[in-house]
């Protein structure tokens, strides 16, 4: 009896032994952190083509801090991972607008130390201060994108555009196009509310209803739900409108500026700000304010502008703006005016049970 | 019950040249064995004749038709394997009513047709037992039924008792002696082993290394009168000398080198006996009496030294070195009952045989 | 008689080189156009070997390619040593607890990554390169445990006998008599388990962080966004690469079954 | 303490075969079992309690078509698999003499290449200006450009495409080893060649046919990047819809209980698929 007891005593000893080995296994990234000092860096998360990986050699090169970049695809990965990591991975984190206000109330990130950023008054007036961060205490915005239709004019018809309205990509009469459409449940519900409402805050069931009939009826043309792809497939000659945002969709067509076309609805587009925040978890405040002034620099981000089709938050670019397949810079600061945010209408549960049964049939 | 016949047939396997030009004939209803070295070309040969292997040139008949391209499945010609082939997930009366099966009998046809067959082969208390239940022996009378249920004109065997052990093959090679009286059908047995083809045939061939073959003739025929010592080292086991034939009126001798003159047999039928020729002589070791007396009533003697003894049981196995110190081998039938003279190593010992007994090869 | 031409007999082969055809001709061409001057379209417009020295040069790359190094290299060394460690602990004894390790392949990939995500969520493992490595070791033990069991259980026990025989302990036995013996199925289950965790995406998807993204996570966020004639330079690498390690994986596999045959 | 360490030396075996048992256990059992009972528990701010309102909500319409397709993707393309490379297999194992080595490189091969590699191949010839659309159109079979990518078609191609190794190869292992004079045993007892596959090659094979049906119908089922690169993101499959709720919809519990319905019906669809098809293989007699 003493004999079976000490065994079990000592299986459990080694089973204990081995888990411990294991966890320290998986923990061994945090481990260090507890001992060693932080090294000279900092883990920026970000949407590919966001930063410039050039700037932010020059920036290494300057400072000596060394930056890692590392890219999600989606929001609602990045959001995924977040919640995971509590952010623990990350210094600075660039994200859509609509995600902002989310992480704020989770606590994930941390209130911004004001003075810390040199350039609040560079920014244009009318990208700050919204809903999802209403004094920017927590968000800086970086770049803005605006939402409209790509299109090929040899396809679409002869005589240009029939309409400037959200219509071409929902209207049966069109149904011979074929389009790719935004692939996110609340930008694609918006879009269809905006086209079916104008500007409302709230659905009723029944307008929710009829949101649903009309994206189920424009499913049939629809060649891909894409955010990424919608430019290749405009190029590609595989769809004739695309709807997306003018940095995918321009960066695509700029080439081919006689075949392409980029169209914003006379109705009222949205637009997305795309903005710094820091993670709460972060420790290396003045390496990351360090950073962010840095890419702030005029020439830094005309280059990344240039580059990438973003759209700049710097009231002196915009107003230097011209973007062949969107207009010159008063052209875009009117349709600045008029672009909506992205923001729930209708409940979180609500949105995903629509979109799946758009998706699901 | 037709022969087969295999006319100029060409064959060769990745460039290597099984048989060229190779004739055979296969009596009708006989009990036929094809004996050869390992590699002769042996299997080919009944491969050839199964289908499941086409010629690069010539003919093969089943009686009057030609069945050069038939395809094997139309040939009314069977086969029972080397390792029986026996389909796994059947049991042993779906195995031996495979072919029924596919003629599509009626069922109480193929019961009777299978529980006789199995009946024959002494396999009726085992109808239903799995192939992995039976032993050696019984798989292959399955292997044996299955092969013969469709009453084909000719059977194959190839090599169908290699697996078995001694005790177990010398009953099988009765009862296949039995049933092919039994049925008449002409069986094809190929084998490389001597002792059995000599047990079963009514007819046998004999192949070499290169694919040809050196005599056809009956066992006895085969054992007795060897055409060639290639058929004379194969089939037992033989003295052979070289000589060269010098005649002496009446009377031939042959010349071995060193050893002196021996007298021979006239062999008309055989032409290459004529004086000057050389030619080989072949004497069997139990055709050899080993003594160290002189005794009287032989054709011709040999002398040597004992080297090795080999006790066997039913019989001894001297090895004798001759002057010219060729080594023969004499077998000597035990018979400890009577009193012998006692032939110890090193002793000087003589060798007799009647002329009778040697025979004379051309190669 | 002249030898039956038969129509029948060409159909099989015919079939057979269709498939092969088939798996092999969307690659091939991918092969092609690796070489192609244009960026984007499908109209060759000469030959380049630029993409190839874009390749060669992309920082990000070169990054996710250590990144996927390191966790295959780690899964490999970690599945080996666990799994030869469990075979030769139970000495075929109690068997049936290997014929657990064959549930890692019927069970669908996803459900074990998202399995693995929530486990790792709740106990706040932070997920990265550690995280993939436990993945892949736990896909790679699947593999390796199968392979490297019907080796031992080939090796015949009197070997080990007779080593203890002459005096060597249990552990000398194992590295001077065993090990040997199962080194042929160590390496090529090694490589299996190397392929598969260069090879995997579902487990990476879920379970990787920013900083430790793999090949195939970048082959992945490349080409959703359609034909990026980089990512063609790289596939043709790959196969390339591919190709070389199955002719090894093969003729291990021969030599191993030579000798048992 | 000498008893202690005899103890320890004991049990050497013991400790040598733990880390490869608890290393499955905390990352394929432990995981599995959290999955299930994150899909019974519905999470308060004080403690969690049991409910069935993950399962009731998703076993509505949607989800269940979601998980039919699939199952019904799977059972095709496992079919189809399985009548195509019955064939190849056979060829390679049986008949093909020469050039077997280069063959069976080549059946290996698939498998070691990345199976992105595979999938990204295929948008060269599907795409909209691709191969297959230039071809025909330049034969003048088709006048406008077919829509082959972003389409149920072109995932079902992809997915024939990529498992088609995963049926040949463990048919081939097993029609390797079938002997091949029972083949000639029953051509020689006068079947003819359809009659030996059907009666002979087809039950004697059964084994790796049934294992490599299955191989496909579960890797086909839980199929994620095919439909997300080649579906155009249109329709829902299993594994795309687990993916959704893990990381876009970000509701474990749903997505364990979806999970989790959608392994009892594939569960129950192999169950199905391997009566059918034993009484296909077998039943035939």
């Amino acid at each position: 009896m003493n004999k079976l007891y000490s065994i079990f005593t000592v299986r459990f000893v080694i089973i204990l032994f081995w888990i411990t080995v294991i966890a320290a296994f998986l923990f061994s990234s945090v481990l260090p952190s507890y001992f060693a000092t932080p090294a000279q860096s900092i883990n920026v998360y970000t949407w590919v083509d966001i930063v410039d990986e050039e700037a932010v050699a020059a920036f290494e090169k300057e400072t000596g801090i060394k930056v890692h970049l590392s890219y999600y695809e989606h929001n609602q990965e990045l959001l995924a991972k977040f919640q995971l990591t509590g952010g623990k991975d990350y210094d600075l984190v660039m994200i859509s607008d609509y995600m902002i206000e989310f992480l704020i109330h989770q606590g994930l990130i941390k209130p911004l130390r004001k003075d810390a950023f040199q350039h609040w008054d560079l920014i244009e007036e009318r990208l700050l201060n919204h809903p999802f961060d209403p004094h920017n205490s927590y968000s800086i915005p970086l770049f803005w994108d605006l939402y409209g239709i790509g299109y090929n004019k040899k396809l679409v018809g002869q005589q240009g555009l029939p309409v400037r309205s959200w219509q071409l990509i929902f209207d049966p009469a069109f149904a011979n196009q074929r389009i790719s459409m935004v692939d996110e449940a609340n930008e694609a519900i918006m879009i269809a509310a905006q086209y079916l409402y104008g500007n409302v805050m709230q659905l009723s069931p029944e307008q929710q209803e009829a949101v649903k009939k009309l994206l189920i009826e424009q499913k049939p043309r629809v060649e891909a739900y894409t955010d990424l792809r919608a430019g290749y497939l405009l190029l590609s000659g595989a769809i004739s409108m695309a709807v997306g945002q003018s940095a995918f969709v321009c960066k695509a067509i700029e080439a081919d500026p006689a075949t392409f076309g980029f169209m914003v609805p006379d109705e009222g587009s949205f637009m997305v700000i795309d903005s710094m925040v820091i993670p709460a978890a972060s420790t290396k405040d003045a390496l990351v304010y360090q950073f962010i002034n840095f890419i702030f620099a005029r020439e830094i981000m005309r280059k990344v502008i240039n580059k990438f089709a973003y759209l700049p938050v710097r009231t002196d670019l915009l107003q230097e703006m011209h973007l062949a397949c969107v207009g010159n810079a008063q052209q875009i600061i009117d349709y600045l005016k008029k672009a909506k945010l992205f923001v729930p209408i209708i409940s979180r549960e609500a949105i995903s049970h629509l979109w799946m049964e758009v998706k699901a049939y | 019950m037709k022969e087969i016949s295999l006319k100029n047939v060409k064959k060769s396997y990745h460039g290597e040249l099984i048989l060229e030009d190779f004739n055979l004939t296969i009596p009708a209803g006989k009990f036929f064995a094809l004996l050869g070295p390992s590699g002769s070309g042996k299997t080919t040969i009944l491969r050839l004749i199964a289908g499941f292997e086409t010629v690069d040139k010539g003919s093969i008949y089943l009686g009057n038709q030609e069945i050069t391209y038939t395809p094997i499945n139309q040939r009314r010609i069977n086969t029972v394997f080397q390792n029986y082939a026996l389909f796994p997930h059947l049991n042993v009366f779906d195995n031996v009513a495979y072919s029924l099966n596919i003629r599509r009998l009626p069922k109480d046809v193929i019961e009777e047709k299978v529980i006789k067959i199995l009946k024959t082969v002494h396999l009726e208390k085992h109808i239903y037992k799995n192939i992995q239940q039976l032993s050696g022996g019984q798989q292959q009378r399955v292997a044996l039924a299955r092969a013969i249920v469709n009453e084909p004109e000719v059977l194959l065997l190839d090599e169908p008792l290699a697996a078995l052990d001694v005790k177990l093959r010398e009953r099988m090679l009765v009862e296949l002696i039995d049933l092919q009286e039994q049925l008449g059908t002409t069986f094809v047995y190929v084998t490389h082993d001597q002792l059995e083809a000599l047990t079963v045939a009514d007819r046998m061939a004999i192949m070499n290394y290169d694919g040809e073959i050196e005599q056809i003739a009956s066992p006895k025929e085969i054992y007795e009168y060897p055409a060639t010592s290639f058929v004379a080292n194969f089939v037992g086991s033989t003295n052979i000398f070289k000589g060269s034939i010098v005649a002496e009126g009446a009377t031939h001798l042959i010349v071995l080198k060193d050893l002196g003159s021996f007298i021979i047999m006239e062999e008309p039928n055989k032409p290459f006996v004529y004086n000057g020729n050389t030619v080989l002589l072949s004497v069997r070791p139990e055709k050899l009496l080993i003594t160290k007396k002189k005794t009287e009533g032989f054709s011709n003697c040999l002398e040597g030294q004992v080297i090795d003894i080999i006790y066997h049981g039913q019989s001894t196995l001297y090895n004798i070195r001759l002057d010219n110190t060729q080594i023969v081998q004499v077998f000597d039938q035990n018979d400890q009952h009577v009193p012998q003279e006692i032939i110890a190593y090193d002793d000087r010992v003589q060798l007799y045989w009647q002329k009778e007994n040697a025979v004379l090869l051309e190669k | 008689m002249m030898k039956p031409l038969h129509y029948k007999r060409f159909f099989l082969p015919l079939f057979v080189a269709a498939v092969y055809s088939f798996l092999y001709v969307p690659m091939l061409i991918m092969l092609i156009f690796s070489f192609n001057k244009a960026t984007l379209g499908y109209a060759w417009q000469g030959f380049t070997l630029d993409w190839y020295k874009q390749l060669l040069q992309s920082i990000e790359i070169w990054t996710v390619f250590k990144n996927s190094l390191i966790v295959a290299t780690a899964a490999v060394a970690l599945s080996l040593t666990l799994g030869v460690a469990l075979i030769w602990g139970l000495n075929r004894r109690h068997q049936h607890i290997l014929s657990l390790f064959y549930a890692t392949i019927m069970i669908p990939e996803i459900v074990i990554s998202v399995g693995l995500l929530t486990v790792f969520v709740f106990f706040q493992v932070p997920l990265g390169l550690v995280t993939l490595i436990a993945g892949h070791t736990l896909l790679g033990l699947g593999f390796v445990i199968p392979i490297v069991h019907i080796r031992f259980n080939e090796l015949d026990r009197r070997l080990i006998e007779a080593s203890l025989d002459l005096g060597a302990s249990m552990g000398q036995t194992f590295f001077k008599v065993v090990l040997p013996f199962l080194l042929p199925a160590l390496i090529a289950s090694g490589l299996l388990v190397f392929i598969i965790s260069l090879d995997d995406f579902l487990i990476s998807f879920f379970c990787s962080s920013a900083t430790s993204q793999t090949l195939s996570l970048y082959i992945y966020s490349t080409i959703r966004a359609g034909v990026s004639p980089v990512i063609n330079a790289l596939s043709a690498v790959m196969l390339f690469s591919s190709s070389i390690l199955v002719l090894i994986f093969l003729s291990l596999s021969s030599r191993l079954t030579q000798e048992n045959s | 303490m000498n008893k202690v360490r005899k103890i320890f030396s004991s049990q050497h075996s013991f400790f040598i075969t733990t880390p490869a048992i608890i290393w499955q256990s905390l990352f394929l059992w432990v995981p599995l079992l959290f999955l299930f009972v994150a899909s019974f528990l519905h999470i308060q701010e004080h403690g969690a309690r049991f409910t069935l309102t993950h399962y009731l909500h998703i076993f509505n319409w949607e989800h269940i078509i979601v998980v039919m397709r699939s199952l019904g993707l799977a059972f095709f393309n496992a079919s189809v698999c399985l009548i195509i490379a019955y064939p190849v297999a056979y060829f390679l194992a049986c008949n093909l003499k020469r050039g077997k080595n280069i063959a069976l490189f080549f059946l290996t091969l698939p498998f070691w290449i990345n199976f992105l590699v595979h999938v990204y191949s295929w948008f060269f010839l599907l795409e909209h200006n691709g191969l297959i659309n230039r071809l025909l159109m330049q034969l003048g079979v088709i006048k406008q450009p077919l829509h082959l990518m972003n389409s149920l078609a072109a995932v079902m191609i992809v997915m024939f495409h990529g498992y088609l190794p995963f049926m040949i190869l463990p048919l081939y292992t097993i029609l390797q080893k079938l002997d091949k004079r029972l083949i000639e045993a029953s051509l020689d007892l006068g079947a003819t060649r359809s009659y030996t596959f059907f009666n002979l090659v087809l039950p004697l094979s059964y084994s790796g046919a049934l294992s490599g049906f299955f191989l496909v119908f579960v890797l086909t089922f839980g199929e994620f990047v095919i439909p997300s690169l080649l579906g155009g993101g249109k329709t829902l499959f299993v594994g795309t819809l687990i993916s959704e709720y893990f990381l876009a919809i970000r509701n474990t519990a749903q997505g364990a209980a979806f999970t989790f319905l959608s392994a009892g019906m594939l569960i129950m669809a192999l169950f199905g698929s391997y009566l059918l098809l034993t009484r296909l293989i077998k039943g035939k007699k």
